[in-house]
């Protein structure tokens, strides 16, 4: 009995909790809850210390200058002369969005070609893929946009006055291929040839069930084709049928006609802030809520709800803590920001009627071909689309330096595939065709992705290095705007803000074709 | 019992540390406030008192990379400007810390054996002829356009010589004084005679121009401004280096570049190829731009060595013609005014807190206006003669005030 | 009154000088989940100073889970264990302490492979246990002798065999000098003819009088070396015996079953 | 066949050799073998030959005056750095070369590479000479034929010498043998070494100097410079060589790595702040404080260190380490002087002996390196308990932290220390130096930050994982370029008032933050491939989280991050590059800025950037082979 007694002794006497300094899972959080406060700590101490010291050089920051004249014009962009300086960064974003969307395109097929060329039997196309590859991933692309700038102007020819109407025209000023342009009628068209979706659904569950059923050739994805092929055809010359939305959508006047006007323009934008502000508070806390029903459900046993981990408080309370703290920036922190959504809601419904607007319904798309200006300097007119020297060095700098990266990726990835997956492949008496469509490429696609992803991601944050060349993307049209009116760290805001959103759409659609290609395996 | 004096002796050593650390630091404050050592401002910091670590010079950033992550700060430094003026600081220091181009021809550039060259350069060796008494006590400091005004106001450098024009908002918003003019420029524009311009062109002449220039200066504004007065279009590009631009206009990708006419100049006569033309217009460039030395304001001291360095040169220059050669004839037998400024009587310069003989160094090691202008612009084809930068004498604008 | 009823339940099948010896392991209602997932339902059980107890069970039935709780490698979430008088909380002494005086033997050995076999056995002694390394290694090497392959004190673990790295395992947790050893199924990685060589060690380790908590499927060895045998499901005590009880007369439908499949 | 030298190491058993085949069976199987095979090596050969073509135009142009190049070369490599204190970079050159053989010596003493390889690429590289040479002087698509001038000349003939040295060695030695007939590595270095000295001590080159915009050329002197100290330089990595293999054989290899990786991580340190910088001591001041507080530490310091060492004082340290810890933070609080909170006042440390004094006041103040080491003492109190054990141990423990602080004390007095080297435009290093220099020093700081980041990411408390992913994902989402502005352009404005970061401190700072991301990512991979076991067998032997990351986790973590680990450097290499566009002097910024803003060069930007291409391309290759030659030894790649 006296073992017994030890035992009960013991279990009353653990009843009291350790003492602090010894307790792991007070000093867990003591530990986390320090460093967190020396973060925050830190944080607010610079950040003080800046904001008080640009207010003593006059330069507190803000962001109104967005609005102010731009003081400079682009080199080149969707608008050469851009009215402010909110304008000249915009212009800056999509200049570097162009070359970033062209960039991965292009450094994609490049490199995919190379990649396959270092692959291949030919001695000679292995061997220059090698070359290719070993020389150029190891040159810094700063050093290659440079390089290829003085190549470029140094060897390519002059560009002559009154040449015009070429399909290709090369010279030191770039290169100038046809244009391809959206006219008024484009979006009617879009919103018809978006009617052809119902036929669609209703084909393609047709003939699922019907190859379900019935076996033989899935007609699927060639009905698809058709119908939106019809849609296309009938929509290019029917799209002003669609105009219609027009009114539904509403005009892209000044705020006070838009409420007037109607449509869901004017319904937006008689939206009041202090409803737009409930209505975002209600928004984060209902996510909060959800995520936290979710992850309870998660924790939900038959046998009632399972015991909870510190980190599962922390993951609620953390939710509960992003809610409030979103609810302060809309009411306190930034109270523009209901306003602002509202205005460019409405602004995007307004514009959106615009171009539905039942004067328009033409040709949905252009094209023309380049000309060169015949005055005392010849240049490239508006009407092709044309690459100047500067934009093609970086491009030419960045696609060469990443196709030789991705070229390795896709090496990699092929080599990757076990030898028995071809071997099984020619077992059950696939093609070589077939088995590398449909057995290697989706398991190689499956290990390049992700370091794709990543490639992706470092053109497009290369892009910044267009400064070296002089062409205008958001980096250089903003290090002139901070060099003007000294709002550097408000610009800095602003390019953190964009690359961060390009990166994070980046992931997105890579994890979304990574979860899509994914084997189920346990 | 043996543990215990063990404990004893650990606390002793212990408090021993403790010590040293605050007896090191006030032996450092001691031994700035003697004054042999200049604490005050940022390279001084021999006494390695971590607060005023080493300068921007000498990447004392690096030794986080000897221990660990946590200690990054100790790449801070203090920077006391407000300690008394700059030309104490500067002869505390020993050397006089110069803010330069470092790229820009005929300027300030970089040779190939290291040294600095170019009238801004010379400048600067003046200033430390002046101040110190050897030409060659000068630490360069490159900048580029956008930080050179920054490096001003934190005391990074002295003296600003780096081409900059004089403008009312950076003389009073910017908050920087500007010493007289050492050269008067314009900002002109090149294009080639095939394209049927001539020196006579007319700014209006180039319009749907494919133009270039060099980012960051006032170079950019003046031509859009320009353009905007006179209704042209111009597509505008802008580099951060003038070699890309005038490489663009070899190439012919610019069809037109601008700046100031001395670089027009000087890469006409280098670099222009043979089957091209290259004309610089119009006659009168499309703006004034005095270049001259930038320093702090409200430092009145050093404004004035600064401003006497450029008129001694003036002075003996062109209204005397007494240079490097024959300064020690002219320091014995010259005029009255030569004598008092090469500190043959010696109060003037004293009672600027220089030495007597500062502009005699001056002149003897760096040489008058004219020496300075034909040893750095006359080889890329730039003359005095006629020009803004001629004599008063000669209806130029090279004047300074009398010497007494 | 539950008190009673779950100490009889955890005290079953125990000989009356069993039941004299002292607690060293006792186990009050222990739960424990893996998120959603419930291992662990209320374990109720007792093991007495110098016993081999022997915890059978189909597979996912939280054998494992509960020799891992004993040491902490899983923290528990509801009832209470108390290991040599000592109850495990979040206190990092009591922690400490149980880690060092219970030693672990794991199915997949876990031996470190960048660490030569004598590293691996002194590594603990000398920075938990502050011993000198000369005499850390001193003891290495007895151990090593003792579980027969003193030869192979310089080899890395990637070199031996897997009964040899099992071998090193045992001799790594013993070179602690633990009270109490917990064995996770040492022998399912091994190839046939390998086992012997572990269980013999094992046997070895009973007959000194190590008090010993196994997870096993070998049921021979259950059968020779165990004092009681604890039968688990689904998180769950079903059954707690002597072996002879166990094996020639089960009460429960469940281990029936068990043994029907198994033996 | 890969390009450069093929790393082969003996141990592994060569493929079995094939039978020698006739060039003309070679070339049917290999460019011939079908239909398509012979249309892709058509295309090839245009494609290539337009580009050879092109390039070789390119670089022979007579526009190109590639005197900027020669002429620049101390410009390039050195910057301002003075010529009369040459003999202190030829100094750290020696060393670093003599450091170079001794690792190679002691590390790679077993490799031999195949002398029928070897031979195969001299002569390619021979061959490929010649191609080029050839490919220059006949236009194909016009059907002309250039003269050859004289650097085509001189290619042929070497050109021709390469090939007729490979292949007929190659004959000699005999085909397919390749794995018995082997030179160990260090032939190969000896042999590099002295075809180096040879060429120079017999071909003449000239010495360009550029004067008042003239450049003068005086055949027959830079031998006469570079000849002499160049010879030592080999002679220091061969010597260097042969003692890192004696010195293998007689010391044991654990001792010898210990040293070589002590030198490797604190001797270019040395190399660049007391012989290239050589600071001009005041020894009255180090004799009276800057000794005494080192010793303090390391001795003070040190025994407190040895008290809380002794086994079971856990309790004890924590909460020495905790009362440290909060005087450390305390001594930096009072070191930013007076804090202002706003609505709350001012609070006011001028009670405290060693507050920094406000502006205009004189006064006393800690030294920054008391700070530094008060908080270091801390945190290394904190995990003293975790290398607790007997005498030895705990002697080591306290060796080891003595030796740190004297080192990290005199390190920070030599760079705070000015230099006496007096340089004509400062930094006092730039050019190719420079991008060194911030490349290693990157490389080795971001290294903690990474170990830390990817700890706290793969931790199991929910905040430290929730900032190191904030600060992760945050600066990889981020262009280096818009780093390196805010921390060039905008973080002054962040310190408090009289603290601020030079040029190259913020730069440094900036690109080790963003260099430290990316290492977490690489080392965390590495840490998520360590099996779970690992942690368990570690736990139930009792370690603790720090013993247990010190000697099982980050040893394996590391090892298998070792490839990533050397990407990273590769491309924290070559992005110092973007340096030249926020204003620093690197190499990339003189060659494309400095040379051809000389009068004699203006505007010959292609040169200089062709030539920088070559030496980047040097250097990030042979780190990559390396790493590749790693990567086979240990196993990494082949599981």
């Amino acid at each position: 009995m006296a073992v017994i007694d030890t035992t009960q002794s013991v279990l009353a006497s653990s009843q009291q909790r350790p003492p602090i300094w010894r307790n792991s899972g007070v000093l867990k959080w003591v530990a986390q809850i320090v460093v967190l406060l020396l973060v925050l700590g830190a944080f607010w101490f610079l950040g003080s210390t800046a904001i008080d010291g640009l207010a003593a050089k006059n330069l507190t920051p803000s962001y109104e200058f967005i609005d102010g004249p731009a003081n400079i014009q682009p080199s080149e962009g969707i608008d050469t002369a851009p009215s402010s300086a909110g304008r000249l960064l915009w212009v800056g974003m999509v200049t570097t969005l162009q070359v970033a969307i062209v960039g991965v395109i292009l450094s994609t097929i490049l490199g995919v070609l190379v990649g396959l060329a270092r692959l291949s039997n030919n001695w000679l196309a292995n061997r220059a893929a090698s070359f290719f590859i070993e020389t150029l991933r190891n040159i810094p692309v700063l050093v290659q946009i440079f390089l290829w700038f003085y190549v470029m102007s140094n060897t390519l020819p002059d560009l002559e006055a009154g040449e015009g109407r070429r399909f290709f025209i090369l010279s030191q000023k770039g290169v100038s291929i046809p244009r391809i342009f959206y006219d008024d009628g484009f979006y009617q068209w879009l919103a018809f040839i978006a009617l052809g979706i119902v036929p669609i659904v209703l084909a393609r569950r047709y003939f699922n069930a019907r190859q379900a059923a019935q076996g033989g050739q899935n007609l699927a994805g060639p009905a698809t084709l058709a119908i939106l092929a019809v849609f296309a055809i009938v929509g290019w010359f029917a799209n002003s049928v669609m105009s219609f939305l027009g009114g539904i959508f509403g005009s892209n006047e000044t705020a006070v006609d838009r409420v007037n006007e109607g449509g869901i323009a004017g319904a937006w934008q008689s939206i009041p802030q202090s409803l737009m502000q409930l209505l975002l508070t209600l928004a984060v806390f209902g996510l909060a809520i959800g995520f936290i029903i979710r992850f309870l459900n998660s924790r939900r046993t038959p046998a009632g709800l399972a015991k909870l981990t510190d980190d599962d408080y922390f993951r609620m309370i953390f939710a509960v803590v992003a809610a409030a703290f979103m609810t302060l920036v809309f009411w306190v922190l930034w109270p523009g920001l209901s306003s602002w959504i509202i205005n460019s809601g409405s602004d995007f419904w307004g514009w959106l009627g615009d171009k539905f607007g039942d004067d328009r319904g033409t040709r949905p798309l252009d094209g023309m071909l380049p000309t060169v200006s015949d005055g005392r300097f010849a240049n490239y007119g508006p009407t092709g689309a044309t690459l100047t020297v500067f934009r093609a060095a970086l491009l030419v700098g960045l696609v060469l330096y990443t196709a030789s990266f991705i070229a390795e990726i896709v090496r990699g990835g092929i080599l990757a595939v076990a030898k028995g997956q071809t071997e099984a492949a020619a077992a059950l008496g696939l093609s070589r065709s077939q088995a590398l469509r449909k057995v290697i490429l989706p398991q190689a696609f499956r290990v390049i992705m992700p370091p794709l992803g990543n490639q992706y991601l470092n053109i497009t944050k290369n892009t910044s290095l267009a400064i070296a060349v002089g062409l205008s993307d958001v980096v250089q049209v903003g290090q002139s705007v901070f060099n003007k009116n000294g709002q550097s760290l408000a610009v800095f805001t602003i390019w953190m803000a964009f690359f961060l959103a390009c990166s994070l759409t980046i992931s997105v659609i890579v994890n979304f074709i990574n979860g899509r290609l994914e084997i189920v395996e346990r | 019992m043996k543990n215990t004096k063990l404990f004893r002796l650990l606390a002793v050593l212990f408090a021993v540390t403790l010590f040293a650390a605050a007896c090191g630091s006030s032996e450092t404050a001691d031994d700035s406030a003697s004054g042999d050592d200049g604490a005050a401002t940022d390279d001084s910091g021999s006494d390695d008192s971590g607060s005023d670590d080493s300068g921007s010079d000498d990447s004392g950033s690096d030794d986080s990379g000897s221990d660990d992550s946590g200690s990054d700060d100790s790449d801070t430094e203090t920077v006391d400007v407000a300690q008394g003026s700059i030309l104490a600081q500067v002869q505390d220091r020993g050397t006089l810390r110069c803010g330069v181009s470092g790229a820009a021809v005929a300027f300030s550039f970089t040779q190939a054996d290291g040294s600095v060259t170019g009238i801004d350069a010379d400048y600067c060796r003046a200033v430390a002829a002046a101040v110190l008494g050897d030409a060659d006590a000068v630490e360069f400091i490159a900048l580029t356009a956008a930080e050179r005004f920054d490096a001003i106001n934190t005391g990074n450098v002295d003296v600003l010589m780096r081409n900059s024009t004089w403008t009312q908002s950076r003389d009073t918003a910017v908050g920087m004084d500007f010493g007289p003019t050492t050269y008067f420029d314009g900002q002109q524009l090149m294009a080639r005679a095939s394209d049927g311009f001539s020196a006579t062109s007319d700014v209006s002449e180039i319009d749907s121009a494919v133009v270039c220039t060099n980012a960051g200066t006032t170079t950019e504004t003046n031509i859009s401004e320009l353009a905007d007065t006179l209704g042209i279009g111009i597509t505008l590009n802008t580099f951060e280096d003038f070699n890309i631009v005038t490489d663009g206009f070899i190439a012919g990708t610019c069809d037109v570049i601008t700046t100031d006419g001395s670089a027009l100049v000087g890469r006409k006569a280098e670099q222009q190829p043979d089957d091209q033309e290259w004309v610089i217009f119009p006659p009168t460039p499309i703006s004034k731009e005095p270049l001259g030395p930038v320093y702090a304001q409200n430092d009145s001291q050093w404004a004035d060595v600064v401003n006497w360095t450029v008129y001694a040169t003036v002075i003996l220059a062109d209204e005397y013609g007494v240079g490097s050669a024959d300064v020690d004839d002219a320091l014995a037998n010259g005029a009255p005014e030569v004598i008092r400024i090469l500190g043959g009587e010696g109060e003037i310069q004293t009672a600027m807190g220089l030495s007597a003989d500062a502009f005699y160094n001056v002149i003897s090691q760096v040489g008058n206006y004219q020496e300075i202008f034909d040893r750095n612009l006359n080889p890329v084809g730039l003359s005095r003669d006629g020009s803004a930068n001629a004599s008063w004498l000669e209806g130029g604008l090279m004047y300074a005030p009398p010497a007494r | 009154m539950s008190q009673d009823a779950s100490m009889s339940i955890a005290d079953a099948g125990m000989s009356a000088e069993l039941a004299a010896r002292d607690d060293v392991i006792v186990c009050d209602g222990v739960k424990k989940w893996f998120g959603d997932f419930q291992a662990l339902r209320g374990v109720d059980v007792t093991v007495k100073d110098r016993e081999v107890m022997v915890v059978l069970g189909p597979s996912g039935s939280g054998k494992s889970t509960l020799i891992r709780c004993i040491n902490r490698l899983e923290a528990h979430q509801e009832g209470r264990i108390i290991v040599d008088g000592i109850e495990l909380t979040n206190d990092l002494r009591n922690i400490d302490k149980i880690r060092s005086e219970v030693g672990m033997v794991f199915q997949q050995f876990n031996l470190f492979p960048h660490l030569t076999v004598l590293d691996n056995i002194t590594l603990a002694p000398i920075w938990v246990r502050k011993k000198a390394r000369s005499e850390a290694e001193k003891r290495a090497m007895e151990l090593l002798e003792r579980v027969g392959i003193p030869e192979q004190a310089e080899k890395y673990p990637g070199q031996l065999s897997g009964g040899q790295q099992q071998r090193v395992a045992i001799a790594r947790s013993l070179a602690m000098e633990p009270k109490i050893m917990l064995f996770d199924e040492p022998t399912s990685a091994l190839d046939p003819e390998m086992i012997s060589e572990v269980l013999d060690v094992m046997k070895d380790l009973a007959r000194e009088g190590m008090t010993m908590v196994c997870v096993t499927h070998e049921m021979g060895f259950a059968r020779e070396v165990a004092d009681r045998i604890v039968f688990m499901e689904s998180g769950d005590i079903v059954e707690v015996g002597t072996p002879e009880h166990f094996f020639t007369n089960p009460t429960e439908d469940r281990t029936k079953l068990f043994l029907s499949q198994i033996l | 066949m890969e390009q450069g030298a093929a790393v082969q190491a003996a141990a592994p058993p060569a493929p079995p050799t094939v039978p020698a085949e006739s060039p003309g069976d070679w070339i049917r199987k290999n460019l011939f073998s079908s239909v398509g095979n012979s249309i892709v090596t058509v295309l090839f050969v245009l494609i290539g030959y337009a580009a050879l073509r092109w390039l070789v135009g390119l670089v022979l142009d007579e526009e190109r005056n590639w005197a900027a190049v020669w002429t620049n070369m101390r410009l390039l490599f050195s910057y301002t750095y003075p010529a009369d204190q040459y003999i202190r970079i030829w100094v750290s050159l020696g060393l670093t070369l003599l450091m170079v053989g001794l690792t190679l010596g002691a590390f790679a003493s077993q490799v031999r590479l195949s002398l029928g390889g070897l031979l195969t690429r001299i002569g390619a590289a021979g061959l490929a000479l010649l191609v080029l040479a050839i490919v220059h002087m006949v236009d194909l698509f016009g059907l002309t034929f250039h003269s050859p001038e004289r650097p085509v000349v001189v290619m042929l003939v070497v050109g021709a010498i390469l090939a007729a040295i490979g292949f007929g060695g190659r004959q000699a030695v005999g085909a397919g043998s390749d794995d018995e007939r082997t030179v160990p590595l260090f032939a190969v270095v000896a042999g590099g070494a002295l075809a180096f000295v040879l060429f120079l001590w017999l071909v003449p080159f000239g010495r360009y100097e550029a004067i008042g915009g003239d450049v003068i050329a005086e055949p027959g002197t830079v031998n006469f410079t570079t000849k002499f100290p160049w010879t030592i330089m080999m002679a220091l990595l061969v010597g260097g060589y042969l003692a890192g293999l004696a010195a293998r054989a007689i010391t044991g290899s654990t001792a010898f790595r210990l040293f070589l990786g002590l030198w490797w991580v604190a001797g270019p340190a040395f190399l660049v702040f007391l012989v290239l910088r050589d600071p001009e001591f005041d020894w009255a001041h180090i004799w009276s404080t800057d000794l005494p507080m080192a010793l303090g530490f390391a001795i003070g310091g040190g025994a407190l260190l040895y008290f809380l060492s002794a086994p079971g004082r856990g309790e004890v340290a924590r909460i020495a380490g905790a009362v440290l810890l909060l005087y450390a933070a305390f001594n930096w609080l009072a070191a930013f002087g007076d804090l202002n909170l706003p609505g709350l006042g001012t609070i006011n440390w001028q009670w405290y002996p060693f507050a920094s004094p406000p502006a205009g006041v004189e006064g006393t103040s800690m030294l920054q390196k008391a700070r530094i080491s008060f908080l270091l003492l801390a945190l290394v109190a904190l995990i003293a308990p975790n290398f607790a054990g007997e005498l030895r141990t705990r002697l080591r423990f306290v060796g080891a932290w003595a030796g740190f602080m004297l080192l990290m004390h005199w390190l920070i007095t030599g760079i705070n220390t000015p230099s006496t080297v007096q340089v004509v435009q400062p930094p006092f290093l730039g050019g190719f130096a420079l991008t060194l220099v911030i490349a290693y020093y990157v490389m080795l700081a971001s290294f903690p930050v990474g170990m830390m980041m990817a700890l706290a990411r793969t931790s199991k408390m929910p905040i430290f994982r929730v900032l190191a992913t904030g600060y992760i994902e945050f600066v990889r989402g981020v262009p280096l370029i818009t780093v390196l502005f805010f921390f060039a352009n905008i973080v002054n404005l962040f310190l408090p008032n009289g603290m601020e970061l030079s040029d190259l401190g913020a730069i440094f700072l900036g690109y080790t933050l963003f260099s430290g991301a990316y290492m977490a990512e690489n080392i965390r991979g590495g840490l998520q491939s360590i099996r779970r076991g690992q942690f368990e067998a570690s736990d139930a032997l009792g370690l603790t989280t720090v013993q247990r990351t010190a000697f099982i986790v980050m040893p394996q973590a590391l090892r298998v991050s070792i490839p990533n680990l050397v990407g990273q450097a590769i491309a924290t290499f070559k992005e110092t590059s973007l340096i030249a566009i926020i204003g620093g002097f690197d190499f990339l910024r003189v060659a494309n800025q400095s040379v051809p803003s000389q009068p004699g060069f203006l505007g010959q930007n292609l040169p200089a950037l062709l030539f920088i291409s070559v030496i980047y391309w040097i250097i990030s290759y042979a780190m990559s082979r390396g790493s590749r030659s790693l990567e086979t030894r240990l196993g990494v790649g082949t599981r």
